[in-house]
């Protein structure tokens, strides 16, 4: 095993060990396991930070291993996969520490800690994952690592959340399951790196593959919660807030609208896809998700729950993008991967600052919090803005992609989605702002106990969220932002699916 | 008809008797003679079958196999035996009774 | 060589029947010693290939004749290796004798285990369809003798239940096998394959020799008697039973269906097996749903996943020469025998814990063991894991194999069992994983468990997800001697 | 073979057929036993016609006669615990 | 990055306005604009600097108009923040308003130096954002039902405004709003793009219609938000109409007439609900949407051939120019108003500044408004044929309808500052900044006469021009007073502030009330519905369902050998 091949391993590795050895942590080893946690996340920068410079330096890493004829385990570093591992990499090193923050003192901590960090390698894996069997090994992984941390406080109503998030998670993996064996079964096992191959099938088989790509976006779509696929993931919002915000920015939304962009690019083939005419009903299946999802969320006084239906919706775009056979269109799906993560991170770990400092969970309750928590609400109204669309933060630059791709692919009702969704998004965003800093308090709040509104652990993670959100809006033109990088990437995507 | 088929046909009457009579006596005694029975009809067509060929000599190789059926039987017996005795001893039921109120062992 | 595999249990089942006190040191002895002999044995068998063996020097067909392929050798492998962890298991789990000439469960259990474990090798070993009677009611009368262990009236029941089942199996498979020799004069499975024809004594026979097993494997509707006598058990009995005698008697259905008469049987039989097969996974995974005592949803999840196996058949006997799809389900489907033997025994020795903590198996009482038993509670999940068929774990690539075979075949109708029996296993095993989650019951005081009880439980578990790992050499030694194609790279339809 | 040896296996068969039956039917279970040992008996004799006389004679010993008296055992071990006739 | 200080340092600032800091940072408040004023008058009118790195690449420019543009936007934000230095000494929390005032600034600023698309709309979103909290400020019932609708009519805009740009984009060699405006002249969907800018900028600069939110919103901010807001902030609408649509770059006859029409629209209607208002800022913020009727109306003008956009567009600055500044001035009189107290010489200083202002909107001779509205009839002749003899007599109308309304503001201001009881407060700030802008609402005529003489010298010399530009304001004056004795003390006509927006809202309340009365559950609930009657179905406890009898019913040995048989026979007939 030469060290090229065991980079993405130990990459994958380093989360799953971590999480392994906390699991057999006593409970009262705080300082060890918080050691250890922030040990696993920092090594796991460091790793991707060296796969990132090896692969501008034109170094390859790939590491294979045969599992059963006909399938091989392959893990291998592109320019996908570095930028999906990198927004995971980054936001769980945000979110351990916020997560050590938040649950200083519950019960199971080991518990936790030890599948949150399983969860984070089942999500590197997936950013990792060189073939399609690979990306389901791990997808599965994911499914099975968040459903103790959703159920994770044991009361009946996290229980029953996690027995739909089950039903559906399992159901969708099952379809995936049956369209992967499927396209294994017509075309053997292909790599990432060979996207398009598909298109050298015979005509005689594109039915079946039109059949095989619904299955696989069926089985996708669950995760990155579709219309009428999404209904285990405002239920799913019982998790604690870390959980919350590691599902909805990085992990199984993330992993869901990944996978679908690696069907349609990596494995299909982008001009083959659209040849079999599948893209345009994904992008009209997207843009429903994208409105429904707002439209539900207005109606919502639990902040967290509108911000489920908020990701529904956002979410979306990403596949909305991938579905416009454009590679404007692809530049904007691809950025608003990482801009929709850390966004909807900040909000989740604001949402849960807010609860855990004060035990509000509802936004009528919030009235005036701005005065009480400004650094936490300042940090959540620059994530807010952002998803409504404001430049110059990250998700401006998302949507005018977005837009941008979809004139460019002769799909003009796409504006039309992107605005009406960004009205709407004002529309359950700006209430909770105006709440927020311009209402009187309608009660009083419990004092500060220290110098800071709350704890520091759980202060820090948003507001560095929310710097890098505005930092990527705001140095979107820069080299390495990740505009750059999903620039890059479309260019090779289409580059080499002709 | 020769000799053999007409042992054959006896040999699947007693088969069936005893598979009759695993089915439907409730009586665990009648049960294991039912067994015993099916297990005789078995042999039974087995021997018959010996004498296939309808010359001189019986074909020895069923020969062997009834001889160790007859002692897997006994053994059969023997368990289904002890096991009636103890469900006796424990329940005073003779029959196969409570299939649903199955309790753990403890 | 060969012949060790045999004589070692039986003999050591002799001496631990004689020296009761020492019998879990004879016992594990002889269980490991056997798992030894069978690793040697399958790496003769993954070099030289097919290997037969005349016991004593007599000749077919009056002597006995054993015969070892890739099959034997990994059937072997798993009651060794199970085996092995079954009786380190239940070392612990059995009391030692504490008086002399007082009875008690330790001193019938060693004896008939060994036993049991002898049978199974012979079975296994034998080449012939008589020989394989014989051995199969050595395994079957041990275990019952083993099921009715725990002496209650439930088990006795359930262990004289199993026993009349059982019998009438036999049974009607001796009638198959007189009716088979009286058409052939023959009995060896190879030797018959040259000459059976599909007359209508053979068709009977073979007809009375399948339901017999059928009855014997417990597929659907013949389940009856399985849920209460696996539940009953002893827990390192009940993992036996679900995990290696089952597929004693699966087992000789494939060496009938794929080996003597491959080609000969009609497509609809298959389909009817496959059917039965459906009946089985759709009912026994819904009832294992409903259960509210662990071992009976585990005995249930038995009669589900068995029904698996039986997908199998629909689409090797569609086949007509051993081409790709038929070796795709043919690995698949034992793959799937192989993990569900590993998962099922760890589920069953984690109830066997769970019972000695808690002192009952009611899901129920399983709240909490978590922090208690967590060794335990991973050992359930990582189990249930590999029979809901997730990645990674041996269960998946069973279930990728088989999909692939239905869907390389065309029989389409198949994929919503496999996918709807999947579902139905995950809501299995999630409804007694949840438990685990919630708060413990303030007034139920956890005993303490062995600690090599909850190892063993655990390293079943491993095993299950691990040999998805290693699943392509397994998988060679499958089809060592069945002929199929050796390394199964498809020649892509699509490409 | 003669018309009398056909006749002989003939009722032999009957025989063996009708205790096979009445071991099932007959209420008393004592009755029944005896009807069995008496199966065993005849079927031996029938495998004595066929050529088999040394596996006859094991079937006597064995199927008739053993298992005939541990099913005399067991019931008489369950009527005396179970306090009269078992039926 | 001089340029960006521009922006970034009404940002530092307004990040120092915090409750601990105030007392020092309120200092600093009246230098965040000085660097814009002092790039307005030494900047190089050529200069332009571009920063790729930022956001999706940032240009900065004076282009054609910024430099004006950015000069009276400027002066009156400078003087704006002066008067609030001592007008908000009063306020419960200052710090707050010049936070938003700050980065409304910020914002306004950053619009008009913006030559790309992006950087124009990040800067024309945030001074509407900002400007939210300028609107609520006062929390009062009236100002958070302004600043509702203020915010929704806003996001309307913004997301035409960014419908049109995303249609532009496409079609655009370039993101430079240089590009842009050419391309939209060539582009396919032309007028899809031109009514998405225009209606998008529209609600910013008040067009008829879209106009509802200003007499709302314009009155309930504390008064030097009131200035700018009417004065600046209303300008960026225009000059995004400049700016983006195709001026100069070909004939659009139909939009031509479409923009006069609704101009003077506008003007009219305006002029007839602003009569009706009481509250003088109500008053002021109608003549607002009056003013830029007139404005687009030249603009209207300028679209109706590539010739003339030139001379449009001067008529264009300088009565831009003279309005914002008049209108800044005539907003802070209101406030200068409210601290004069009862001392009659103040009144009188504040009433002859308000005289002044007001001329100079209505257009009377020697001010900004007579040269803007002489040099806009001038250029009528280049309008359509047809439209010619109608603008010769409109313009006149349209003035005299302006003084009407003004004329109706000092009066109300009047009586306003008679009534009052309050004792006047030392607040030096307040005046001087006021007297200052009045200065400058003068000398922008000598501005506008200095920079663009040679198209100007014949026009304004005449005395017919001068009559011209009397006599309205003269009929205007008297046409008031008229009613005014006529009526008395009631009112004119019963138009509430906002107009239309009273009938929108009503419609609104009526939907909600539908749709609350709809019992339409989503499709999630049917979802988990359906989840959960599985696992019910599943966890079911009763005894006597059917999937236990069927259990039983195959524990039945009677059952099993019937199916033992089935089986067997099955078999035989399928093998």
């Amino acid at each position: 095993m030469t060290w090229e091949s065991a980079m993405p391993t130990l990459i994958v590795g380093t989360s799953l060990l971590t999480g392994l050895l906390i699991f057999f942590l006593e409970e009262k080893r705080q300082r060890l396991r918080s050691t250890l946690n922030l040990l696993g996340a920092g090594l796991k920068l460091v790793f991707v930070g060296i796969i990132i410079v090896g692969t501008l330096q034109g170094r390859e890493y790939e590491f294979r291993f045969p599992l059963v004829l006909g399938f091989d385990f392959l893990l291998r570093v592109d320019m996908l996969s570095l930028l999906f591992v990198t927004l995971s990499g980054v936001l769980w090193f945000v979110t351990t520490i916020y997560a050590i923050g938040y649950l200083e003192g519950s019960e199971h901590r080991s518990r936790f800690f030890g599948f949150f960090s399983i969860c984070v390698a089942a999500s590197t894996g997936i950013a990792l994952a060189g073939n399609l069997i690979t990306f389901f090994i791990f997808y599965e992984f994911l499914t099975l690592s968040t459903y103790p941390l959703v159920v994770h406080r044991g009361t009946e109503e996290s229980l029953r959340a996690g027995r739909t998030y089950l039903w559906y998670t399992i159901t969708g993996g099952t379809v995936l399951f049956v369209g992967v064996a499927w396209l294994n079964v017509l075309v053997g096992d292909v790599d990432f790196s060979h996207a398009g191959s598909l298109a050298s099938v015979a005509p005689y088989y594109h039915t079946e593959l039109i059949a095989i790509f619904v299955l696989l976006i069926a089985g996708l779509g669950v995760k990155a919660a579709l219309v009428p696929l999404h209904g285990w993931l405002p239920v799913a919002m019982v998790a604690p807030a870390p959980v919350s915000a590691l599902l909805h920015a990085v992990a199984v939304v993330k992993a869901g609208a990944f996978g679908i962009v690696r069907v349609v690019y990596d494995v299909f083939g982008v001009s083959f896809a659209n040849s079999l005419g599948v893209l345009t009903p994904l992008a009209i299946l997207a843009s429903i998700t994208i409105i429904y999802g707002s439209l539900r969320a207005m109606t919502q006084d639990d902040l967290k729950k509108r911000l489920a239906y908020s990701t529904i919706s956002q979410v979306s775009y990403i596949t909305l993008g991938v579905a416009l056979f454009g590679i404007t269109g692809t530049i904007g799906s691809l950025v608003h991967l990482v801009h929709q993560g850390i966004m909807k991170i900040t909000l989740f770990f604001c949402a849960g600052n807010v609860a855990e400092t004060l035990g509000l969970h509802r936004i009528s309750e919030m009235n005036g919090i701005g005065r009480r928590m400004p650094v936490t609400m300042g940090a959540f109204t620059v994530a807010a803005l952002g998803m409504i669309g404001l430049p110059p933060i990250a998700g401006f630059i998302s949507k005018w992609y977005l837009a941008l791709g979809g004139l460019e692919a002769g799909k003009p009702w796409v504006v039309v989605v992107l605005l009406v969704s960004s009205l709407l998004n004002a529309a359950y965003f700006l209430p909770i702002l105006h709440a927020a800093w311009f209402k009187k308090p309608s009660q009083s709040w419990s004092p500060r106990t220290g110098k800071l509104e709350t704890s520091a652990m759980l202060l820090v993670p948003p507001v560095i969220t929310a710097g890098f959100s505005l930092a990527a809006g705001l140095f979107a033109a820069s080299n390495g932002s990740p505009l750059a990088l999903a620039r890059q990437i479309a260019e090779l995507l289409y580059y080499s699916s002709p | 008809m020769s000799q053999y088929q007409l042992y054959a046909v006896g040999a699947v009457l007693l088969f069936c008797i005893g598979l009759q009579g695993i089915i439907v006596c409730r009586h665990l005694l009648k049960k294991v003679m039912a067994a015993n029975i099916m297990g005789g009809g078995a042999f039974l067509f087995l021997i018959s079958i010996a004498r296939r060929n309808t010359i001189e000599t019986a074909d020895p190789v069923p020969h062997a196999m009834v001889l160790t059926g007859i002692v897997i039987a006994l053994s059969a017996s023997v368990l289904a035996l002890a096991l009636t005795r103890q469900i006796h001893k424990t329940t005073g039921h003779t029959t196969l009774e409570d299939p649903t109120n199955n309790r753990v062992e403890k | 060589m060969i012949i060790w595999l045999v004589l070692l249990p039986f003999a050591g089942g002799v001496l631990a029947f004689a020296l009761a006190r020492w019998g879990r040191v004879i016992g594990l002895l002889t269980t490991a010693g056997t798992f030894a002999v069978g690793l040697i044995f399958s790496a003769q068998i993954w070099q030289n290939g097919p290997q037969r063996y005349l016991v004593g020097g007599w000749s077919v067909p009056l002597g006995i004749n054993f015969f070892a392929d890739g099959l034997s050798a990994v059937m072997l492998l798993i009651t060794g290796g199970i085996g092995t962890i079954i009786s380190l298991y239940s070392i612990s789990y059995f009391a030692p004798t504490a008086r002399k000439g007082e009875w008690s469960e330790n001193d019938t259990f060693w004896p008939l285990w060994l036993f049991l474990v002898g049978g199974l090798n012979a079975l296994f070993l034998s080449a012939d369809v008589f020989n394989v009677y014989v051995t199969l009611e050595v395994v079957t009368l041990a275990a019952i003798g083993l099921a009715a262990l725990a002496g209650n009236a439930a088990a006795l029941t359930a262990s004289l239940r199993y026993l009349f089942a059982a019998l009438i199996g036999s049974m009607a498979y001796l009638m198959g096998v007189a009716l088979l020799y009286a058409s052939y004069g023959l009995l060896d499975f190879q030797a018959l394959q040259q000459v059976v024809q599909t007359d209508a004594p053979t068709v009977l026979a073979l007809s009375l020799m399948t339901v017999g097993l059928l009855l014997k494997t417990a597929l659907f509707p013949l389940h009856f008697w399985l849920p209460p006598a696996h539940s009953t058990a002893p827990a390192p009995v009940s993992a036996a039973l679900s995990g290696l005698v089952v597929k004693g008697s699966f087992y000789i259905t494939l060496r009938l269906w794929f080996e003597t008469f491959y080609g000969q049987i009609h497509f609809s039989a298959g389909q009817l097996l496959g059917a039965l097969g459906t009946a089985a996974i759709l009912w026994g995974s819904f009832q294992a749903v409903r259960q509210k005592r662990l071992k009976l949803l585990i005995a249930y999840s038995t009669v589900g996943q068995i029904g698996y196996l039986f997908l199998l058949f629909p689409i090797i006997t569609a086949t007509t020469s051993r081409d790709v799809v038929a070796a795709w389900a043919w690995s698949g489907g034992l793959f799937q025998a192989i993990s569900h033997a590993l998962a099922k025994t760890s589920m069953f020795l984690s109830a066997g814990v769970l019972l000695k903590a808690v002192g009952t198996d009611e899901i129920k009482s399983m709240r909490g063991i978590a922090g208690h038993l967590p060794l335990t509670t991973f050992a359930l999940a990582l189990a249930g894991i590999s029979l809901i068929g997730l990645p990674p774990s041996g269960g998946f690539v069973a279930k990728w194999l088989m999909m692939k075979a239905i869907i390389g075949s065309g029989q389409w109708w198949w994929i919503p069992v496999v996918t709807l029996g999947g579902l139905l296993t995950a809501g299995y095993v999630f409804l007694m994983l949840r438990y685990t989650f919630l708060p413990q019951e303030a007034n139920h005081p956890f005993k303490p468990v062995s600690p090599v009880m909850q190892g063993t439980a655990f390293a079943l578990a491993v095993g299950a997800v691990v040999i998805g790992f290693r699943a392509k050499e397994l998988i060679t030694l499958l089809n060592i001697g069945m002929g199929f194609p050796e390394v199964p790279v498809l020649e892509n339809p699509g490409l | 073979m003669s018309w009398v040896e056909w006749a002989f296996d003939g009722v032999l068969l009957l025989g063996v057929v009708g205790l096979a039956f009445g071991v099932l039917v007959v209420r008393d279970l004592y009755h029944s036993v005896i009807l069995f040992i008496a199966f065993g008996l005849l079927l031996a004799l029938g495998w004595v016609r066929l050529g088999a006389a040394d596996i006859a004679l094991a079937e006597a010993a064995i199927g008739a006669g053993l298992t005939g008296v541990l099913l005399l055992d067991a019931l008489h071990a369950m009527r005396v615990r179970g306090g009269g006739r078992v039926t | 990055m001089i340029w960006l200080s521009v922006i970034l340092l009404p940002w530092l600032i307004a990040l120092l306005m915090q409750e601990r800091t105030y007392r020092v940072s309120r200092f600093l408040a009246p230098l965040a604009p000085l660097p814009a004023l002092a790039f307005a008058i030494f900047g190089d009118s050529n200069a332009s600097a571009s920063v790729d790195w930022l956001i999706l690449g940032v240009h900065v420019g004076f282009g054609a108009v910024g430099q004006v543009f950015l000069f009276f936007t400027a002066l009156l934000w400078s003087l704006a923040t002066l008067f609030a230095f001592d007008y908000m000494r009063k306020d419960e929390r200052p710090w707050r308003f010049h936070f938003f005032f700050l980065l409304t600034m910020s914002g306004n600023f950053g619009l008009i130096l913006a030559q790309d698309i992006i950087t124009f709309y990040t800067c024309f979103a945030l001074m509407t954002f900002a400007a939210y909290g300028l609107v609520i400020h006062d929390r009062t019932n009236e100002a958070l039902r302004a600043g509702r609708i203020y915010l929704i009519t806003a996001l309307f805009g913004e997301t035409l405004l960014l419908g049109g740009m995303f249609l532009v984009a496409s079609q655009s060699p370039s993101l430079l709003l240089a590009d842009m405006q050419e391309a939209i002249a060539e582009a396919v969907h032309r007028d899809l793009m031109m009514f998405l800018i225009f209606a998008g900028f529209g609600v910013k600069a008040g067009v008829l219609l879209l106009h509802f939110w200003l007499p709302l919103a314009h009155p309930v901010a504390p008064v030097p938000a009131s200035a700018v807001l009417s004065g600046c902030m209303i300008k960026a609408g225009l000059l995004g109409w400049m700016q983006l649509l195709p001026l100069g770059h070909g004939s659009f006859p139909q939009w031509s007439t479409f923009l006069v029409v609704a101009g003077f629209s506008a003007a009219f209607l305006a002029v007839i609900a602003g009569l009706a208002q009481k509250s003088p800022k109500t008053n002021l913020a109608y003549s607002s949407i009056s003013q830029m009727g007139m404005m687009t109306v030249a603009l209207g003008i300028g679209l109706a051939t590539p010739e003339a956009w030139p001379p449009i567009l001067v008529v264009l600055l300088i009565y831009t120019v003279n309005h914002a500044l008049a209108k800044g001035a005539l907003f802070l009189g209101v406030g200068v108003a409210g601290a004069t107290g009862q001392s009659r010489w103040r009144q009188r200083l504040c009433l002859g500044g308000l005289m002044i202002a007001a001329l100079a909107i209505a257009g009377a001779p020697w001010t900004g408004g007579a040269i803007a509205k002489h040099a806009l009839k001038n250029a009528a002749n280049l309008a359509p044929e047809d439209w010619y003899p109608a603008l010769t007599w409109l313009l006149p109308l349209a003035s005299m309808a302006t003084t009407l309304l003004l004329t109706r503001f000092l009066i109300l201001t009047w009586q306003q500052m008679k009534s009052s009881e309050k004792t006047s407060h030392p607040a030096p700030a307040l005046w001087i900044s006021w007297l200052i802008l009045l200065v400058a609402v003068l000398g922008s005529v000598t501005f506008a006469i200095g920079r663009y003489a040679i198209e100007l010298e014949r026009s304004t010399a005449t005395l017919r021009s001068i009559w011209d530009s009397v006599w309205p304001v003269l009929l205007g004056v008297a046409l008031l007073i008229a009613l005014q004795r006529v009526l008395r003390k009631r009112k004119l006509w019963p138009i509430p502030a906002g107009d239309i927006v009273v009938l929108l809202e009503k419609a609104f309340h009526s939907l909600r009330q539908i749709g609350r009365a709809l019992p339409v559950p989503g499709p999630s609930y049917w979802q988990i519905n359906i989840v959960a009657s599985v696992q019910r179905l599943a966890e079911s406890e009763t005894k006597q369902d059917i999937t236990n009898r069927v259990e039983s019913l195959l524990k039945n040995w009677t059952a099993a050998g019937v199916g033992l048989v089935v089986l067997i026979l099955l078999l035989v007939l399928l093998l």
